[in-house]
């Protein structure tokens, strides 16, 4: 693989880039692999990357039934952060927000982490001692948070109106190391970097059987013929259950589509990202000067990838009001994506009832900056049956009636 | 954005007016039921992309709850019908056997 | 140079004179100009700045696609960044301004980007400032945000309204030129109810420029027949300025009409925003000109040549005086006709075809153009307008062959249809290889609430790029969506147009054919975004493949114009790259809205106070003028503590529970839930949805119950009143009023249909205040009336009906104080006068309102729990040593089956129990008991937490009440909570009523 | 009782449309058995107005009824013979299973006066309220803004609407302002 450095451009540019590679190879099907991960999502190839780097398997194959990287990685508000509640979440966001740090270097692929720093607004008396439990949870499970005043809201995000008539801006969540990154980079800088160790991306690649033996799994029927595998690896997202229903076992997961939508750019006026879960609505500025908003959730099943229009209004609604300079701004795009969520509203990293088959899903609309710290738990869990990272999010628990509820910190899980 | 029909009050509702319930059909587990019952029914979900059955209140309108049949893949609407039913019409699984045939989802076909 | 002519211009009024400024240059315009022909009539060619490279960049179209001709327009209140000049209508008093260049629109600092445009080919971002880390945050970000963007950033509030407007139809036609104008025509004739919308302020789109003969007479004047006989029609309401923003599901649409841009003196509302539900969708949005990709194509002068006409007829202005004309098809050769007739000078057309031929193409040579075949543009030079072009033979590799003087080059690669709207709902394309367009596939279209097509598109948006074909596919889909909406009264005629003879159009993708590296790197594809040829070719070679691949790594047609000029052509040069066919190869998703529309039309009315209802009740407006601090709960603003002048919020709060547990305190509790549940099975269905016996209560008696979900998780508790023989009241939380109602009617309607069970939610109905404090008796015995409050007569936890004072009321003996307590229910339209009488009434007794915090200390002095506080979604009433409220008795009750799984069985749960800090103080919110070591992911181990947490004025000490490991096993024991300074403070684990355990003073 | 009063207080917001709260009025709301001759007597009998079918109200100013859902009637009385009817509700349906409950002062009533009325609430209800679809003797319970409503049409030019008291501020700036806001012409 060349190596990607500001060398390497000037270098590529003296002879009109004619030297850069593929990014990520084009090769068949093998017959046979110790792992396929089903699903080149960020997840997906996240997984297969750890196996790799971390316990040295590198005879995997990731399929895609379209394009990698088309699903969630590349329709989400592109924001991460780690100030959860709970501590198993807690320690599987920080992990991720903690690997996104140094991802750049360690993909030779810039993702444009910029940890310009978050703040989850709270906008009632409930939020303010929700987040101030929060940020003594955080102080105890290593997640740098910070509760602070409504001045300082003030000063790290100008441009807000912290005295709006209705819901006054009380105070904040602070969390200085969390902020964006580019979405598409990562799954491009995963899938290079599998591709660099010998894995195989297969896009174009829908499977359609789980083919098991004595209640193990064996391989996979594809729409580009059958593949053995020992282990499979299940990360598909918002097609979880069908793919379940394929291995014979059911998922407490349902798919409904989640808003999002960007302005047109405009110069720089906002350096952190805002969260107003009360009026729920969240925003940020890309690199490219559009602001990213995002909203709701439909209250429905959908499989559509659009949704419906009135959740962008309440959105909108909300951020003018706590951002009374857009108004004037235009909304360019708007879209939908399709997210898995659970009963408890926490992801699935689990073992299942089909011997060497793992699932991970449930992301809901948390997913893209779980991405690394998931990928790197899973990679564990498949490749040595356990991982202190996934043990409490075991699709069994809810037999259970052990919950991971984020919920309750008035924090909605996005 | 859904327009759906109360089977109550007769109104195509917006979306707007409308309050999704989740899935429709369950079969509640109260205390007797095995755990694995249990679990079935407050938290695995047919999650099927093509032919769905769920609830809805018409909230704003008449605050009825009623069921509909839906595709959730192309948010065709084969019918909607009342709540007090342990199982769809036979109008309603004629119609969605017209439009998907072969369709199954549950027990169901 | 660009200019005004004489003698053209049939939108503007040259009677009409408009002042407008430009860079704060003074300039004129005529009423009926867009800012774009303004700015040309007075020469200024040179709009704006691309993004990336900061080219200098002039208007290339005339319409909602331009991508380059963007302003900052208008001033404070009124300002908005990114207006499309050519969209944009000229007033007096307007002013513009260009973006995203410093110093100044001329002399661009960012230019020097163009010199490293080698150094900064497709994704360069992905593969460079990696090294050193901290670099990216410190240097290399704050550099590339700092040149992003295109206009400035708003800074103050929006002075404008903005409104929405639900509208139903059977029949929506967006677009109002001939195709759209025919069907919504016949549509109307058939009798359906019809909206047609146009986003520009003219009927009758391209077909009155070319000025084709429909039924016989030109095409304007059929735009001016037609108009006039659907204006007369009362079924057809006819927008101008009113765009279609996008068709979602089940027939949904959205209009954005923009009543003021153009006049800023009307009154009203700025945008009003149609949400539409229409029974059919007519999508006769037209056709959008494609650039041709050749070097120098972007260098401002360069022009698609639809508009370059459009400017001349519509507008009166030329952008030049020696035009080129380069094409791959006939149409084309109209903006030469018009131009050499209106005077200006034709040096050349370049035509790619070999061997063209065709009534337009004689035309022109008749005019004495010269007319180059098989020949196209080598190279274009100019910096910021176009000086000359050089000319190649199109199969080559762009020898130049002769260098032709031009200040504008008018160029059309052909014609897209705008499928926006069709698409978005799942409507699919197929490729059409003879007329080299994508259009609607009729065989899949968007598909409704009844699986059925719900949107036909019609005329050039269609693929029919004739007059004939275009007016009469119009009619025909008017008629046929006015059918399947029910309505076919007979009508007239279906208009026959006329058209020119036009040969085939040749697909040219690259110009030329051959281009080498240099030149492919100059040809570009996305005026705005700077993406070029070279970079769609190097992400084809580095593996982006596919369509979504290469639009996000090179951001191609990620533009404000969504890629309207951009995508088809950079499509086909990646499928070109791939040596794919171009269906093979797809295209991207078309997402609302069509362009941009603004959030304030989003927003409607919702603003400012009207942004979310604030719930009143009959107290709210007095709470408001005497002091209240209030706090949000839910919807309402619930006094949080009434503030006396010179007094911190702090102190109100202590002076308020003194008051109350010394003499008497008033708390408006209206907002409480109060549902009746009436009916033979009432009692029945009230047990399963509370955890304890609620069917047993005696008439007359109250009773605190609990609510449980299904899943076993506390949801909410209130008193219950038995009412009567079967009517039961029962009280829930603030929060809780519409979300139980809710749920009761779910069982009732869901599950337990066959119950005899009615629910009422009469919360409104009554203002509810409660009286508190050892002195409330003689209060409410002062106002007098028909009842006996006596302990004797009223005992804790009973209630009466009957007359205080003149007022109806229901009286509960209720305490969430631990003090002598009434709640006193009167009508809502009492409630305001009741309140009055008791604060005049209660002077001698020392009576003061309290707000929810004293109410909350109280509680908790008293060890009562609060939902929202000890509850959090995770808590189940074992956990708050609530086990006395869950009947042993009862078979089944909601979240009993629940609590029997081994997590919520487990008797390592957490337990509430009151927390005493060693040294007084006041333990902070939400803190954690921490426990030894760490868990396997190295977070601290913890033992319990904080659930609420207080300064208790009753005990001059800070209290808390939280939940701990077997802590009610644990009493006396003293363990460490952290504080977010790394510090911990000690409590002691203790009994959670810390005042009267007794119960003492609310039982006398 | 001498001292009550309605949500406003009788607020008016004139105009070319006028919104005007309507002041007391009296309410019942009666779940019921809505097919059951009783019930529908009891009904005419308090208002005068014949029994609503699914979807009408049939109203004057102070006295009718509105089809509220299979097992709901709104019965509109004088406010001061609220207690009165309420009696002869209890006698009239004796043995049967009902519940009849005072709402007068849980609601607010306000009329929507003038040309364009129905563009008023077109503005703010997801509901079509072109005069093909909506006429007098119509009812329709809904949404305007972000809170609940009903209503109906008492003539051509006049609408009247009916929220909760809690809202009723916001029902009614929300209404103002799109009067206020002016005519959309879509209902010529």
């Amino acid at each position: 693989m060349k190596r990607y450095s500001a060398f390497a451009v000037a270098r590529e540019a003296m002879r009109q880039h004619k030297g850069w590679d593929r990014a990520w190879a084009k090769r068949a099907p093998k017959k046979k692999y110790d792992v396929i991960i089903v699903g080149a999502g960020g997840h997906g190839l996240a997984t297969a990357y750890y196996l790799g780097k971390n316990f040295g398997i590198t005879n995997v194959a990731v399929l895609e039934k379209g394009w990698l990287g088309g699903g969630n990685t590349g329709r989400n508000t592109t924001i991460i952060r780690s100030n959860y509640l709970q501590d198993p979440s807690a320690a599987i966001y920080e992990k991720a927000r903690s690997l996104y740090e140094t991802m750049s270097q360690d993909l030779n692929y810039n993702v444009m982490f910029s940890p310009r720093g978050l703040i989850m607004l709270a906008q009632t008396q409930h939020e303010v001692r929700g987040y101030q439990r929060t940020a003594q949870a955080n102080a105890l499970q290593g997640v740098q948070t910070e509760w602070i005043g409504p001045q300082r809201v003030k000063e790290l995000c100008p441009i807000m109106n912290i005295s709006g008539p209705r819901y006054p801006v009380l105070g904040g969540l602070y969390q200085e190391r969390g902020g964006t990154a580019r979405h598409d980079a990562v799954a491009w800088g995963y899938a290079r970097a599998c591709s660099d160790m010998g894995m195989d991306i297969i896009q174009q690649c829908e499977v359609t059987g789980v083919r098991q033996q004595n209640g193990k799994v064996v391989g996979v029927d594809t729409s580009q013929g059958a593949i053995d595998c020992d282990k499979l690896g299940m990360v598909v997202a918002g097609h979880a259950g069908v793919m379940a229903k394929m291995a014979g076992f059911r998922l407490p997961i349902e798919s409904v589509a989640l808003q999002a939508l960007v302005s047109e750019p405009i110069k720089p006026c906002m350096d952190v990202v805002v969260m107003a879960n009360t009026v729920h609505g969240y925003m940020s500025q890309s690199d490219k000067g559009e602001m990213v908003i995002g909203g709701g959730t439909d209250g429905f099943n959908n499989y559509t990838q659009r949704g419906s229009f009135h959740h962008i209004e309440e959105t909108v609604r909300a951020l003018v009001e706590t951002f009374p300079m857009i108004s004037r701004l235009k909304m360019l795009r708007q879209w939908g994506g399709i997210v898995d969520v659970t009963g408890d509203r926490s992801p699935i990293l689990s073992k299942t009832p089909v011997d060497g088959v793992f699932v991970n899903c449930g992301w809901g609309t948390g997913g893209f900056k779980a991405i690394p710290g998931s990928g790197w738990a899973m990679a564990e869990l498949m490749a040595k049956g356990q991982s202190p990272l996934t043990d409490e999010f075991s699709m069994y628990r809810f037999r259970e009636g052990k919950f991971i509820d984020e919920s309750v910190a008035a924090g909605v899980a996005h | 954005m859904l327009t759906l029909h109360c089977p109550y009050c007769g109104v195509d509702a917006d979306e707007t007016d409308l309050h999704a319930g989740g899935e429709a059909h369950l079969k509640r587990a109260s205390t007797g039921s095995s755990d694995d019952a249990f679990e079935d029914y407050l938290f695995m979900r047919e999650n099927p992309k093509g032919v769905h059955f769920e609830r809805w209140r018409h909230a704003y309108g008449c605050g009825k709850w009623f069921l509909a049949a839906r595709c959730t893949a192309t948010l065709q609407v084969f019918g909607t019908y009342r709540a007090q039913t342990h199982e769809p019409p036979q109008d309603i699984k004629d119609a969605i056997s017209a439009q998907r045939p072969g369709w199954s989802w549950g027990n169901f076909r | 140079m660009s200019t005004r002519l004489t003698g053209m211009g049939r939108l503007i009024n040259k009677g009409k004179a408009v002042e407008f400024s430009f860079n704060g240059k003074n300039l004129r315009g005529f009423e009926g100009d867009t800012l774009a022909s303004a700015l040309l009539a007075n020469d200024q060619m040179l709009m704006g700045r691309s993004f990336k490279y900061h080219r200098p960049r002039g208007v290339v179209g005339a319409g909602a696609e331009e991508p380059n001709a963007l302003v900052n327009l208008g001033e404070g209140g009124q300002f908005e960044p990114n207006q499309r000049a050519t969209t944009t209508e000229v007033f007096d008093g307007l002013q513009a301004q260009s973006q995203n260049h410093w110093p100044s629109l001329e002399y661009d600092v960012g230019a020097i980007n163009t010199a490293f445009a080698r150094f900064l080919p497709a994704g360069f971002y992905y593969k460079m400032f990696m090294y050193p880390r901290a670099f990216w945050k410190h240097v290399y970000e704050p550099v590339i945000r700092k040149s992003a963007g295109l206009g400035r950033a708003p800074k103050d509030r929006d002075a404008s309204t903005y409104e929405h407007f639900h509208a139903h139809v059977d029949v929506l036609v967006v677009g109002g030129g001939i195709a759209g104008l025919a069907a919504a025509h016949a549509a109307g004739e058939a009798g359906a109810r019809v909206l047609l919308m146009e986003q520009t302020a003219d009927w009758g789109g391209r077909a009155v420029v070319d000025a084709p003969m429909i039924d016989g007479i030109p095409a304007e004047d059929w735009v001016k027949n037609t108009v006039q006989a659907i204006e007369n029609m009362s079924n057809v309401d006819m927008r101008l300025r009113c765009m279609g923003a996008g068709v979602y599901d089940h027939g949904y649409a959205l209009g954005y009409e923009r009543l003021t841009d153009h006049a800023p003196e009307i009154e009203g509302p700025r945008h009003r925003l149609w949400r539409i539900r229409a029974k059919q969708i007519i999508t006769a949005t037209g056709a959008i000109e494609r650039p041709l990709s050749f070097a120098g194509n972007d260098i401002p002068g360069v022009t698609l040549a639809a508009a370059v006409r459009d400017y001349v007829v519509n507008y009166g202005v030329s952008m030049g005086d020696r035009t080129v004309v380069v094409t791959n098809n006939d149409d084309a050769y109209r903006t030469a006709l018009v131009l050499k007739k209106a005077g200006l000078d034709i040096p050349a057309i370049i035509d790619a075809r070999p061997d063209a031929e065709g009534p337009l193409i004689d035309e022109a040579r008749a005019l004495g153009i010269r007319v180059e075949q098989g020949k196209a543009i080598a190279k274009v030079k100019g910096g910021k307008r176009v000086k000359s072009v050089g000319i190649c033979a199109q199969a080559g590799e762009g020898a130049v062959l002769e260098e032709i003087a031009c200040d504008c080059v008018a160029m059309s690669g052909g014609w897209s249809p705008v499928v926006h709207l069709w698409s978005h709902c799942g409507g699919k394309l197929i490729w059409d290889a003879d007329q080299v367009m994508f259009r609607p596939d009729h065989e899949k279209p968007p598909t409704g609430a009844d699986g059925q097509p719900f949107v036909i598109t019609a005329g050039t948006a269609n693929g029919h790029l004739f007059t004939a074909e275009a007016v009469s596919d119009g009619w025909a889909a008017g008629r046929a969506a006015a059918k399947v909406a029910g309505h076919s009264k007979r009508g007239s005629q279906s208009p026959l147009g006329e058209d020119a003879e036009e040969g085939p159009i040749s697909p040219v993708w690259l110009m030329p054919q051959g281009a080498s590296h240099e030149l492919r790197s100059k040809a570009w594809l996305d005026f705005q975004n700077d993406v070029k040829v070279s970079d769609v070719q190097l992400a084809a070679q580095e593996g982006f493949e596919s369509v979504e691949h290469t639009k996000r790594y090179t951001t191609l047609g990620m533009a404000t114009d969504q890629g309207k000029l951009s995508n088809i052509n950079g499509l086909a040069i990646l499928s070109q790259s791939l040596n794919a066919d171009i269906p093979n190869v797809g295209t991207t998703t078309f997402r609302p809205p069509y362009t941009p529309i603004s959030m304030g039309a989003i927003t409607g009315a919702a603003r400012d106070d009207l942004f979310l209802p604030v719930r009143k009740t009959p107290v709210s407006a007095w709470s408001n003028a005497n002091g209240a601090d209030n706090e949000p709960v839910g919807q309402w603003r619930r006094p949080y503590t009434y503030v006396r002048e010179g007094e911190s919020v702090h102190d109100a709060v202590n002076r308020e529970v003194k008051n109350a547990r010394e003499n008497v305190g008033l708390l408006d509790a209206s907002t409480l839930g109060k549902l009746i549940v009436k009916g033979p099975d009432a009692g029945k269905f009230l047990d399963l949805m509370y955890t304890n016996m609620t069917s047993t209560l005696p008439v007359g008696k109250c009773r605190y119950g609990l609510m449980c979900s299904e899943n076993g998780f506390l949801m909410d508790d209130g008193v219950v009143v038995r009412m009567d023989d079967d009517t039961w009241l029962c009280h829930t939380t603030t929060g809780g009023a519409e979300r139980i109602h809710a749920h009761m009617e779910d069982w009732l309607q869901c599950e337990w249909w066959d119950m005899q069970v009615y629910v009422a939610n009469v919360t409104e109905q009554y203002a509810q205040i409660a009286v508190v404090g050892p002195k409330a008796r003689k209060l409410l015995q002062k106002l007098g009336g028909d009842m006996d409050l006596s302990a004797e007569a009223l005992p804790f936890m009973q209630w009466k009906a009957g007359r205080i004072g003149e007022f109806d009321a229901r009286v509960f003996r209720i305490s969430f104080s631990g003090e002598l307590s009434y709640e006193v229910a009167v009508p809502a339209g009492q409630g305001a006068a009741f309140w009055d009488s008791l604060i005049a009434a209660g002077e001698e007794f020392g009576v003061m309102p309290y707000g929810t915090e004293a109410l909350h200390i109280m509680r908790a002095e008293k060890g009562f729990i609060m939902i929202g506080d000890e509850t959090d979604g995770t808590v189940i009433p074992q956990d708050l040593n609530l086990n006395w409220a869950l009947s042993k008795k009862k078979e089944d009750y909601l979240g009993k089956r629940a609590h029997l799984r081994s997590h919520m069985a487990d008797p390592n749960r957490w337990k509430l129990v009151g927390l005493e800090t060693v040294d007084g103080s006041v333990l902070p919110d939400g803190a954690y008991a921490i426990a030894t070591g760490e868990n396997a992911n190295g977070q601290r181990n913890t033992q319990g937490r904080v659930t609420s947490t207080y300064y208790s004025p009753t005990l001059d000490r800070g209290i808390a009440m939280g939940l701990v490991h077997k802590g009610p096993d644990r009493m006396g024991e003293v363990i460490e909570f952290n504080k977010v300074d790394g510090t911990t403070i000690a409590a002691k684990i203790v009994d959670p009523v810390f005042y009267d355990k007794e119960g003492a003073k609310q039982n006398v | 009782m001498s001292n009550a009063v309605s949500a406003l207080n009788g607020k008016v917001a004139a105009g070319e449309v006028t919104i005007r709260e309507a002041g007391l009025r009296g309410m019942i709301t009666l779940r019921a058995d809505l097919s059951d001759s009783k019930v529908k007597s009891i009904c005419t009998s308090l208002t005068g107005a014949a029994f609503p079918s699914s979807g009408q109200a049939n109203c004057d100013d102070a006295k009718g009824l509105c089809w509220m859902s299979p097992d709901e009637v709104l019965i509109l009385v004088p406010y001061d013979t609220v207690a009165d009817a309420l009696e002869q509700i209890a006698k009239a349906l004796k043995n049967k299973h009902h519940l009849a409950e005072n709402v007068s002062d849980a609601r607010a009533l306000i009329t929507v006066e003038g040309t364009f009325a129905r563009e008023v609430i077109a503005k703010l209800a997801p509901v079509d309220l072109h005069p093909d679809a909506f006429q007098p003797g119509d009812f329709r319970r809904s949404h305007i803004g972000q809170v609940a409503a009903a209503f109906w049409m008492r003539d051509q030019d006049t609408i009247a609407v009916i929220c909760f008291r809690s809202v009723a501020e916001y029902a009614f700036d929300l209404l103002a302002t799109s009067a206020k806001a002016g005519r959309v012409g879509f209902f010529a």
